[in-house]
């Protein structure tokens, strides 16, 4: 079955390690931070200026000026650092940070990927996007496998604007876990009673399958 | 000696030279970190056909909102502009036009301008529709893109504390884009909470040195909370 | 739960994996603010080849004079030289390269390899030996020279305080070039005065946060003066 | 008469205006400092990274940790602050500092100045020479008007490698105040006592004399 939207975030959350300095965009990327295994410890880097954001304040905590990048008011995790915008994006597009997970509409077999525009429908900006996607060592898309109409968002090519280029190699989504490579997705690990022959009706872009597809293992 | 005390006392003097068709780089992260006097004082001069360069517009009814509302903004210069319908709805109409700039270029592009650099390559954008029309070059064989720099007729940026002398520091993450806005205006404008005298600040703790600083006026400010979340 | 804490307890430790012909960034403005334990460490393990980025080399037998002397050094980047006769000496024997960089473009190299910018204009050395065989471009009528980034194997840095993530703050003029090599470091290894607990420095008063950071050792500094001035 | 070095100096600080940013470099510049009229203030910028430069510490007050970039040991006037090297010279090359002051073995009628590199002979760098040059809003520059030797310093063309180019608008020297404009030194100063005709022998660039040459007025 399908995964929910905790679920993926549970599996993405898997793949940090101990240390990691992770950047977690808006939605299920950011339900990630909840889901990271006890045994290890990750610091999320907000690009707005913060590095070791920590939960939601309390109403007593609660501040104007601590705010992360999706504008929620948030507290800083002991060990945190906060700086200006310029050092932010150093930080990001010097490869510092170890993680970016992001959404997207579209994801290609090249890598690409398209998040942030729908021409004549949605005109709110790049935000951080087209840097973490050109800057972190890492990068990992969530979304669902194919859209509410049932259309695949793994593509040949993406046919929106782009937010960058040759820079997706893991994708997460409901269904799978794939890397691209070599000109294709590959297919890694299947969501648990999920199975190869749904994956493939779903993946438009040139999907390659091994003889042996895991489910994926929650703990 | 008054050189270097560059408090003034009233909005008209702290905004006073700005003109229609000018370009004022505005600090400010969403409604976190805004001038809020200061935009209220550019609303109150009715200038028109502004460029304004900042990474968000505010939201309808406050911050750099209410410019648009006014129909004082000509053009925008931001990353992100989704928490304003009537943004959308000017640029729908042809009333106003955007360049969507990514949010780590858009801070690169103040810091060169203040910092007398005329332009810099990023791999941000490229092959996107920010790369369009811009010169692109390989270095290490990684693709990257020439952006420009960006100053402004005026910066307008907002402080937690400053001294006379102009030296400031932010609070929290209100610091976001003010430091770089600081540093890019021909006039730069601080509005701060507090006012301080000149030793009071720490020197190496000091986020923008007092250079950069024209004038200073003590606000008063609502920050007003665009999110507000509460721990569960 | 150890992935932050990059505290690590000695010399050996703290340079493990700096191998000959490797390129060292190096904070420091003479022998103010310099890593003296790590410098001490290179010599120690007799390192062979090296290419030495940093504003100065030391004096002669302090500092990176004390590579040089032990003819560990390759190569110069640097602006000023002017405090080591040994360097001179090398040089016109031609045991030395070095690249004479002007101080500003310096710091701004360092600072563009840290944050992912591979190239930037700058105006400094036009018309000069330093712009000769650099590509040269007007932006606004004025001509500019185009400064490629410096990224390095490893980056030593002196800072005051560091807390176990590497967080950490410099004291007075100690900061200069060690901020911007921090962050251009493949690996880069801090040493300071004091080591604290996560938490207790402010975190919007941290001037180099933890992330640039790979391990972190207390020194033991000599501090030698350069200058010593006292007021008449 | 020739003027001494404090002269030399003395006339520099004239130049400088209430609330001004100075940046002062080694030798007679820095003796400037010591002559800033009673009624203004100004604030020394040093380029390793302290605007606010304060005197020379008293044995309680030394400190390694605060130098100027003469690498002196000095203090921190009140309001002053402290940054990095990036910082510092972001502050000269964005045109941030209102006078540079500094020495130099030649100045030609074309603003170039040369003043860090005797080929075969010095080769110590030119540290922060070539921002300040390219950054500042106002150049002096001071020196001899000519060298030990007897030869002019004010050249029709430089003959050592630059530091700048197009850059340098006054000259004060130990005989003359100078603007460099349209390919040309023109006198507007000269020192108490010293003649046009003694100028006009020891410039070698081309020399543009009004009628009437005041000498320079000292308080």
């Amino acid at each position: 079955m399908a995964l929910s939207r905790d679920q993926i975030a549970m599996r993405v959350a898997q793949e940090f390690q101990d240390g990691d300095y992770v950047n977690l965009g808006i939605g299920i990327p950011t339900l990630a931070a909840n889901f990271v295994p006890d045994n290890i410890e990750v610091m999320l880097q907000s690009e707005n200026g913060l590095l070791g954001m920590g939960p939601n304040p309390t109403e007593e905590q609660l501040d104007a000026d601590m705010i992360n990048a999706g504008k929620e008011t948030v507290t800083a995790a002991t060990g945190a650092s906060i700086f200006n915008s310029a050092e932010s994006f150093a930080m990001i597009r010097g490869g510092h940070v170890d993680f970016t997970v992001l959404g997207a509409f579209e994801v290609d077999v090249s890598g690409n990927i398209a998040s942030w525009m729908i021409p004549n429908k949605l005109i709110k900006g790049m935000g951080g996007a087209m840097d973490l996607v050109a800057g972190a060592k890492n990068i990992i898309v969530t979304m669902t496998h194919a859209d509410k109409h049932g259309n695949s968002k793994l593509l040949q090519t993406c046919t929106l604007p782009l937010t960058g280029v040759n820079c997706i190699t893991r994708i997460i989504t409901d269904l799978a876990v794939l890397e691209v490579k070599q000109g294709a997705f590959h297919l890694t690990e299947r969501a648990p009673g999920v199975s190869v022959d749904e994956i493939k009706s779903k993946t438009a872009g040139e999907l390659v399958v091994p003889n042996e597809v895991p489910e994926m293992v929650f703990a | 000696m008054a050189g270097f005390d560059k408090v003034v006392t009233s909005y008209a003097e702290a905004m006073a030279g700005l003109e229609d068709d000018m370009t004022v780089i505005a600090g400010g992260f969403g409604l976190c970190g805004i001038p809020e006097g200061l935009i209220a004082q550019i609303k109150t001069m009715q200038t028109k056909g502004l460029t304004i360069v900042s990474n968000n517009c505010g939201v309808d009814s406050f911050g750099l909102g209410i410019l648009l509302e006014n129909k004082q903004v000509k053009k925008m210069v931001s990353s992100y502009v989704g928490e304003n319908a009537l943004f959308e709805q000017q640029l729908l109409n042809g009333e106003l036009e955007v360049e969507l700039t990514p949010q780590g270029t858009l801070a690169e592009k103040m810091r060169a301008g203040g910092a007398g650099i005329p332009a810099f390559y990023t791999a941000t954008g490229y092959g996107t529709p920010v790369g369009e029309g811009k010169e692109s070059r390989e270095f290490n064989g990684r693709p990257y893109i020439l952006e420009e720099s960006i100053t402004g007729d005026f910066a307008i940026v907002k402080a937690y504390k400053a001294d006379r002398y102009g030296n400031c520091i932010y609070r929290h993450t209100a610091q976001n884009f003010n430091p770089m806005a600081a540093t890019a205006g021909k006039i730069t404008v601080l509005e701060v909470e507090e006012i301080v005298e000149p030793g009071e600040l720490e020197p190496s703790q000091i986020h923008t040195p007092g250079i950069y600083i024209d004038r200073v006026i003590q606000g008063c400010f609502e920050k007003r909370i665009e999110r507000k979340v509460l721990a569960k």
